[in-house]
């Protein structure tokens, strides 16, 4: 873990409002697992005060990690005009990676949204013709192009909200679709996105028996398992068990979380 | 390394330099280790711990605001049993002291987490929070009455061999009758502010920001009343004060110092920049050295009188 | 323009929309005229009045601080006298409500001033600012103690024939003491709240940044602090609440009426943006509107409770 | 007087840490007088909270007007840092500005630092070979060149607090050396710098009954005259009277000023 002025290789918008970054550092490349992210400062102002975490989406060599993210508020805005050649302050790589799949096992990620970001890292790392990735979308001029990813020959299904790509209807219809037939033991689901779309799927992979591992997002101060401010409940029979995001996450066992009314 | 000396004293409690990581913004320490090296701090401070482990308020517990932060984390802790057995041995391999961070709900828990500190090794000096909710008296906090201030640092010196801070709440009236009933109480020192209470609202959905509804408020945004507070403070004791809120860089630490607080904490800083406490020391040392001051002691304190035209 | 209805009620006092232009930081109106259409405001604050004529404290008498800014203006005004015959006359063509800020230095001060504005015509409320200190008490502000501040309100009371707003200091254990206090004794309406004391020093020269010393800290940095008060008083009164601080734009409006403010004041953010309250008028408008949400009425007050998990 | 997001045509370094920023507002540039001031937000950020002053250096043509400022702290680090084709929120011109001297005074301007930026304006406004123009700098480095503003054949005289160019010496020590001779009573002073320099400039004029107008700054908030912050003491009997630079300055005669300790 590494607390440096990082480098901005490139930043460019890949979609309305997305933006991939590169930025280099052979130490968080060097130590990074999919799932895990980084912080960063936005700005040089106290205002906004904190830092923003960010799921590492890709590596490219040795030297390059991107995030690629979405313009939801003030930091991430003041990110997506940032230019090449600047430094931010990145922090990382931080918080449990997934726990890769088995080489018998057969893969599916489930990306909603913006979630895609860690999912397409753990897609290289696995690089298997075996993997599905499904990635939802409200609308097709949301689609991030896979292209750029150097992924291997892995099959991808797009679902839209509207219909404007894809299968019509959420992602997990597409996931749902396909969690009956044989070798249903062998199914293992990755999943990133809005809550009610984890839940969704939390549903599905809970009734099949298929393992499921999530990541979240919390709003976090620290990242570093200091502040305690990342609380999530865990599935408990005490009421009051709290995971912290930052550091027992941001990936999940859904079975290990509560997912009752949020 | 330098000719400047920074060490400092609060009571008998002997720091390297003026400063601390606050508690609840350093964990038990471990968290930073990775990043830098704590044994060039004065001290740390530890996250408020309570006799019985604590998993603290639902979520969402944090929500940023101008230039601060709210937080509502409910005092989460391991307790004092787990704190001694997991969190201790590995903080007493270190070489700079460790201030343990203390809270009750009754006046009883104060003594009790005290007693079961007491002749335990590799703790510097007990840090007393007393803006927590009194059950005894029905959710105002211990720290806004002078009288109940002074009996929960009676009962914690009582059942400790350690020196005693007491830290004050920033949500009163007059802060400096607190102090010295605090003083007057017996304890070796001061430290604050703790955080102001706060709240946001979320405008889409209508509801607090907050699970708990209100929190307290850290960061930039706080500390010139911090400031203002040390200050009216340090007027009216004589045992050391520990300046605590908002302090982010070493700018910041000297104006706490030059009001006279003998030490700083640093606390939501840390989230920003984990490097801030180092930072902060290096800073010290460099202003200090470039103006060829010998000894901190020369700064704490010095605030001139003002001497603008009309006064 | 529009379906949706702004104008909410303050007691006796009708506003056209409930934003207003806070005491101290719009002058007589007068300044910014050139600027924004002050007809198209709830309402503007004067600058606090007193009987005599104030110059205020020595400069500087301003410091910016994160997210906020420090004053030590000193209540500098015009006197009651020259208001009446230089400032009130142009306001009075003024199609918007002219609330009068007023302080005194003892009990009889404010029944003086109230006095001096009974029965003129142009003014449509009286705000009593019970922040300053207290001759009489030896220099603690009326606005700390529950009893003096309700003694000024019937001063004023006594003495007036226009609706009585007291705006309540922010600087105390527990405000909704003096809320409850105030409301007692015949209020109107409560205003709340004032800046909080702070301080800064510069750290080349080692003196105070304000001539004054201390000073009040206002802007975006107190609004957490600002909004939390505000939903404790109206929790605990029956008159209507007017909403103060750090109040930038129509979001931050909305979370001091969701919480129950029956209208909110602008004031440090009509410095950075001469447009702040207009450009609020009109972002609270569209935000009804886009909602289809036909009076003000609807939102003020509609906080939920929480449904966290573990709640 | 206007509040507007105004475009930046260029913005440049003149000298080290100092830079030229011109601005596109017809309104500003038809409605300026030499002294008068703009108030600039910096940044979007909540923090830096306030505007900042600046005088109007210089207009070009009917569009645009200039402000030359020093990179001292933040708020002016934020703006050497924006880029033509940009906007900032300008509200101006505000203050009261110089009053020109007379066809046949003799005017001296002294410029101490950055203060020479309204002072430009005003040799641009009285654009007469009859002025002679002073101006200091601690070193040589810092020196803003005159030819960019289309001044007229008046005389310019340069001092160095290092002597590494024109004068050894504070500016202060040029103006004492022309005060004497002939003419003296048609002489008149213009000033802006750094507060001992005014003083010094205070002195001089008052010792020989020179006409003297200084323009003065101070923190400001509003630059209205609306929050009564950014008040500077009168000579006054009564001990407590204020002037408010904003609206009663920045220009004022140095005789209504207390010159006494600060
Ligand atoms: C472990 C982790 C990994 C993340 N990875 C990515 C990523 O790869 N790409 C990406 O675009 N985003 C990611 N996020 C979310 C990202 O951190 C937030 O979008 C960002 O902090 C918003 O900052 P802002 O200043 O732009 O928005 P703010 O001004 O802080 O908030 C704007 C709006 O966004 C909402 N918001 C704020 N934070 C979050 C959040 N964490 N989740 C959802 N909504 C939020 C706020 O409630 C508000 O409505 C991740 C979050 C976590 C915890
Ligand atoms: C009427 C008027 C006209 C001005 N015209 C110009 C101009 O044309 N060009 C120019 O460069 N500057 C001018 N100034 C000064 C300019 O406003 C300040 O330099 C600027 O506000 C500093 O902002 P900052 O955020 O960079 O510095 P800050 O971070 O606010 O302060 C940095 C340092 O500068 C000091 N400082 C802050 N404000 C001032 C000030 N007003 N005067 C002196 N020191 C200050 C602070 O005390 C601090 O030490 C003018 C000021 C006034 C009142
Ligand atoms: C997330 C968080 C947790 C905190 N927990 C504690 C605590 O357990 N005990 C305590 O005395 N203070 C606690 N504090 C208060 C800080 O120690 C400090 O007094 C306060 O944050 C002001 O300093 P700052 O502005 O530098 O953060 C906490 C603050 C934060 C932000
Ligand atoms: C420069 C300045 C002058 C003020 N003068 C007064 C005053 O005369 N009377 C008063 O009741 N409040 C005064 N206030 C307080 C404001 O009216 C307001 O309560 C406070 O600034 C908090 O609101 P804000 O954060 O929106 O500025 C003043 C505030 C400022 C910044
Ligand atoms: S973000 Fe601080 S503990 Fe997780
Ligand atoms: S800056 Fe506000 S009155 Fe001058």
């Amino acid at each position: 873990m590494i607390d440096r002025e990082t480098k901005i290789i490139f930043n460019r918008a890949v979609a309305p409002d997305t933006f991939l970054m590169g930025l280099w550092s052979r130490e968080i490349v060097a130590g990074a697992r999919p799932g895990q992210f980084v912080m960063i400062k936005a700005g040089l102002s106290a205002d906004p005060l904190l830092r923003r975490p960010f799921s590492i989406c890709a590596i490219q060599g040795n030297d390059v990690f991107c995030i690629l993210y979405r313009v939801v508020g003030r930091g991430t805005k003041i990110l997506s005009r940032v230019t090449e050649g600047n430094r931010l302050s990145v922090l990382g790589p931080l918080g449990r990676g997934f726990d890769f799949p088995k080489a018998d096992q057969k893969p599916f990620i489930v990306a909603g949204g913006i979630g895609i970001a860690p999912l397409i890292f753990l897609a290289q790392a696995i690089n298997s013709d075996n993997l599905t990735f499904m990635a939802g979308y409200r609308h097709k001029d949301e689609i991030v192009a896979m292209e750029k990813f150097s992924l291997s020959g892995m099959e991808i299904n797009i679902a839209t909200d509207d219909g404007t790509a894809g299968h019509h209807g959420p992602v997990t219809e597409l996931l749902e679709a396909r969690l009956d037939g044989p070798d249903e033991d062998r199914r293992v689901v990755f999943a990133c996105g809005p809550l009610p779309m984890l839940e969704r799927v939390a549903d599905l992979t809970n009734d099949s028996c298929i393992p499921c591992q999530v990541s979240l997002e919390t709003t976090m101060a620290c990242g570093l398992g200091a502040c305690l401010g990342c609380a999530v409940k865990a599935a408990s029979k005490e009421t009051d068990v709290y995971y912290h995001v930052c550091k027992d996450g941001p990936v999940f066992d859904v079975k290990t979380l509560y997912w009752g009314a949020r | 390394m330098s000719q400047t000396h920074l060490k400092v004293k609060i009571g008998p409690l002997e720091l390297k330099n003026p400063v601390l990581a606050a508690s609840g913004t350093f964990g038990y320490g471990q968290e930073y280790a990775d990043l830098i090296d704590l044994n060039l701090l004065g001290g740390i401070v530890i996250k408020g711990l309570s006799i019985k482990p604590m998993s603290g308020n639902p979520p969402p517990r944090i929500v940023e605001t101008p230039c601060g932060m709210l937080n509502s984390i409910g005092l989460a802790n391991v307790g004092l049993e787990a704190f001694l057995k997991e969190k201790l041995p590995w903080l007493r391999k270190l070489n700079t002291a460790v201030i343990v961070n203390i809270y009750g709900h009754s006046t009883d828990e104060y003594g009790a987490v005290s007693a079961g500190l007491r002749g335990i090794e590799g703790i510097s000096a007990i840090e007393v929070n007393i803006s927590c909710p009194n059950v005894e008296t029905g959710g105002m906090a211990f720290g806004t009455d002078p009288d109940v201030a002074a009996k929960v640092t009676e009962e914690v010196l009582k059942n400790t061999d350690k020196p005693v801070i007491v830290k004050l709440s920033p949500n009163v009236t007059d802060i400096t009758a607190v102090a010295k009933a605090v003083e007057k109480a017996g304890a070796h020192g001061l430290s604050l502010i703790n955080t102001l209470t706060g709240m946001a609202i979320d405008i889409d959905t209508r509801s607090p920001r907050l699970a708990n509804i209100s929190g307290g408020l850290s960061g930039p945004a706080i500390r010139p009343v911090a400031l203002y507070m040390v200050r009216e403070v340090v007027k009216v004791v004589r045992i050391p004060v520990i300046g605590i809120g908002g302090i982010i860089n070493y700018q910041d630490a000297l104006e706490f110092l030059i009001a006279g607080a003998r030490a700083v904490q640093v606390g939501t800083a840390n989230f920003v920049n984990p490097r801030a406490t180092l930072d902060i020391v290096e800073g010290l040392r460099k202003y200090c050295e470039d103006r060829k001051i010998a000894s901190i002691d020369e700064i704490i304190g010095s605030l001139k009188g003002n001497t603008q035209p009309g006064e």
